[in-house]
């Protein structure tokens, strides 16, 4: 690991809130995508049997 | 001057409720038109005043010579009946608001604020509204509802008089106007959509 | 053939369904070793330290957080003009990006700022524009989140967006006159000798390439999920029928 | 054209019209600000210019949900729609009748409020300056996203949420021409931008909120 020195916060505070925000809209977008994803399956599978 | 509505589809949301709906009416004649609740009459008379898009078809008539009367009568209530009254005839670019006041026995009632009105006067107000714009082809949406025996009878008498000066009316009602061989009847039912297709913009995700 | 035809909902499925594999591999890779190279490998700046670092994760944030606007900007004419419904929903996917990069390059920037200027906020005109910015965003997104018609909510954000653009560019040159700032200049420009150096240089491009891709596959992601709702709703509209 | 102006004015001075309203919300907005800084006048008279034009920027807000949905709520505004008169027309009628009823009471309110945060004597007339020719683009940008959340209920909260980030230019130039109007500074910039800003909305955004005014009532 680099040396940070007194930044240390910056850095990390920086990094860590990036990743922080950057996972949570990756999960975003693509829990939304399965989620639309499920429910038109499930609409074009019904369609299919009835 | 006649409408005539060839081939036309409308739509309310992303469903068509209506297609192939086609009429023609002349100068003087009146058009009721009859249906089940949720058939798309409303939809039909909004898209005729160039309320609301047409999705297919063709309609003969500009939207400079109709006039449209819906469920609400836009009144306000701060305003006196002549106030509001008088407001339409200015925007319309006419002057007498006599005649429309007569006409369905406002006269009474002429300084009183539109919040004041019961129902049935309120729809008398919005009624005589469509006297003072001049326009000669009339879209009413249920134009007697909360109106009494006596007041459908003034209703039917203004409906006469317009189109025996050449006017026109397309309505919904499901009152007999006595009009006689002036109205036609339309049974908007044969119209119904039958492939319940989506509105054209929901076409592409199909 | 013509570029138009991946305006087709079903097409632009297919096609950004092959091309998604490849570009998230492309995304992963070029963050990895951009972020890798830059945090573990170059050195500290001699007179801004470690505190350099940042710069790989704020710069390339802020280029996104501004040019996903603009694209939003070319889908809204895009669809108010020739009304492909594809462009429409890849401006409401791109916005949840855009506003997502605004934050982090606001933070990042709050970071920063602390050690380097000695305050967390400061009213510099770059960092109230990107406030503005957010704003705009947050706006945008509540509008489309508030109408339920989809076509409706797509024609009056594009107007939105139109609108808000014009406002942004307005509100940068009106917050430049109301405050000179303290931050720098622009980091990268094409036309200065005084780049930074290229130790920086080099993963900087890495990283800026994998936020932009990451932009790309966010956003493609974010347009298939549209496309579905979209399709679902008019599925269910045929059924009721 | 004019008969819609005459009636907006009247139903904004009859009751319930809300008249008045964003006066006092004006009159509380000034009043509180000492409440929450301290009585100091040296303070309060530095940041009186701010105070001010906020506070009339919050009261113009405050109305604008009212200039469509009343219309929209009980048909009139289809009645208009149907009507000779272009859209266009009727969207710069309503921002002007909204100015009329929100901004000049605000303008002439404003000098009198300036009294209470100890405004120096130099500053009335720029206070009076830069809110007469700021508030009109007040109006007719609220105008638009008034015409933007017509069709939606409860819009009020989100209408303020768009409407503010597009108020920051002309804030911005207001404020500034108001403060180097206090301090006798040179003018000319704010004055010409702030001019600027109001002429080029007035010309241009009621096309922009005609067109979201069409959309919304289809």
């Amino acid at each position: 690991m680099p040396e940070l020195g007194k930044y240390a916060v910056a850095v990390y505070g920086s990094y860590i809130s990036t990743l922080v925000l950057m996972a949570a809209l990756v999960v975003f977008v693509v829990w939304r995508n399965a989620k639309a994803r499920r429910t038109l399956e499930q609409i074009e599978g019904v369609k299919k049997h009835g | 001057m006649t409408l005539t509505v060839s081939n036309l589809s409308v739509a309310r949301g992303s469903r068509i409720l209506l297609e192939g709906v086609h009429f023609t009416l002349a100068a003087g004649q009146a058009l009721i038109l009859r249906g089940p609740n949720g058939l798309g009459k409303t939809t039909l008379l909004r898209t005729l005043a160039g309320l609301q898009k047409i999705e297919t078809g063709q309609v003969s008539v500009a939207p400079e010579t109709t006039v449209y009367a819906g469920h609400a009568d836009g009144i306000k209530s701060t305003l006196t009946v002549r106030e509001n009254l008088q407001f339409w005839a200015k925007v319309f670019g006419t002057r007498d608001i006599g005649p429309a006041l007569a006409a369905f026995d406002l006269m009474d009632l002429i300084d009183r604020p539109g919040g004041m009105l019961s129902a049935g006067q309120k729809r008398r107000l919005g009624l005589a509204r469509l006297m003072v714009t001049g326009r000669s082809i009339w879209m009413l949406d249920e134009p007697t509802v909360s109106l009494d025996t006596h007041a459908v009878d003034q209703f039917a008498t203004m409906i006469r008089r317009h189109i025996g000066q050449g006017g026109c009316a397309v309505m919904a009602t499901h009152i007999d106007l006595g009009l006689g061989a002036d109205a036609q009847v339309l049974d908007l039912s044969q119209f119904r959509a039958t492939d319940p297709a989506p509105q054209s913009s929901d076409e592409a995700f199909l | 053939m013509s570029l138009w035809q991946y305006a087709n909902p079903v097409k632009f499925l297919n096609l950004s369904g092959k091309v998604l594999p490849a570009l998230s591999v492309l995304t992963v890779i070029c963050l990895v070793t951009g972020l890798y190279w830059g945090y573990f490998v170059t050195p500290d700046d001699y007179k801004q330290g470690s505190t350099v670092k940042i710069i790989y994760i704020h710069v390339p944030s802020a280029l996104i957080a501004i040019n996903a606007w603009f694209m939003m900007l070319v889908a809204a004419l895009i669809w108010l003009i020739r009304r492909h419904h594809v462009s429409a929903l890849a401006a409401k996917a791109a916005s949840h990006v855009g506003v997502v990069m605004t934050l982090i390059a606001l933070i990042t920037g709050a970071f920063w700022g602390q050690p380097m200027w000695g305050t967390w906020w400061a009213w510099d005109p770059r960092l109230t524009s990107f406030l503005i910015l957010f704003l705009f965003y947050l706006g945008y997104i509540a509008l489309w989140s508030a109408i339920e018609d989809p076509d409706t909510a797509a024609d009056l954000t594009s107007v939105l967006c139109i609108v808000g653009s014009v406002f942004a560019v307005l509100s940068r040159y009106a917050v430049n006159f109301w405050n000179q700032g303290l931050h720098q200049g622009a980091t990268l420009s094409l036309d200065k000798e005084e780049n930074i150096s290229d130790v920086f240089y080099f993963p900087l491009l890495f990283c800026i390439a994998g936020f932009v891709l990451l932009f790309l596959v966010l956003t493609l992601v974010g347009t298939r999920a549209e496309i579905r709702n979209r399709r679902a709703r008019a599925l269910v509209a045929r059924e009721r029928g | 054209m004019i008969a819609l102006l005459i009636r907006d004015l009247r139903l904004a001075l009859r009751a319930g019209g809300g008249f008045g309203l964003s006066l006092a919300f004006f009159l509380i907005v000034v009043v509180l600000i000492p409440f929450g800084v301290g009585p100091e006048m040296a303070l309060l008279s530095k940041i009186a210019p701010g105070i001010l034009w906020v506070g009339a920027l919050l009261a113009c807000l405050l109305s604008l949900d009212r200039i469509f949905a009343l219309d929209f709520e009980d048909g009139s505004l289809d009645l208009l729609a149907t009507a000779p008169l272009p859209l266009e027309g009727i969207v710069m009628v309503k921002a002007l009748a909204h100015w009329i009823t929100t901004g000049l009471p605000l303008v002439i309110a404003a000098p009198f409020l300036g009294v209470l945060l100890g405004l120096p004597a130099q500053g009335y007339v720029w206070i009076i300056v830069s809110l007469a020719l700021g508030t009109p683009a007040l109006s007719v940008i609220g105008t638009f996203g008034g015409a933007l959340t017509v069709g939606i209920k409860r819009g009020g909260l989100l209408l303020s949420l768009l409407v503010l980030p597009l108020y920051v230019p002309t804030l911005i130039f207001g404020a500034e021409l108001a403060r180097r109007g206090v301090l006798g500074m040179d003018t000319t910039t704010p004055i010409l931008m702030l001019g600027g800003i109001t002429c080029a909305v007035g010309a241009l955004l009621p096309f922009a909120s005609a067109a979201v005014l069409k959309i919304n009532l289809r």
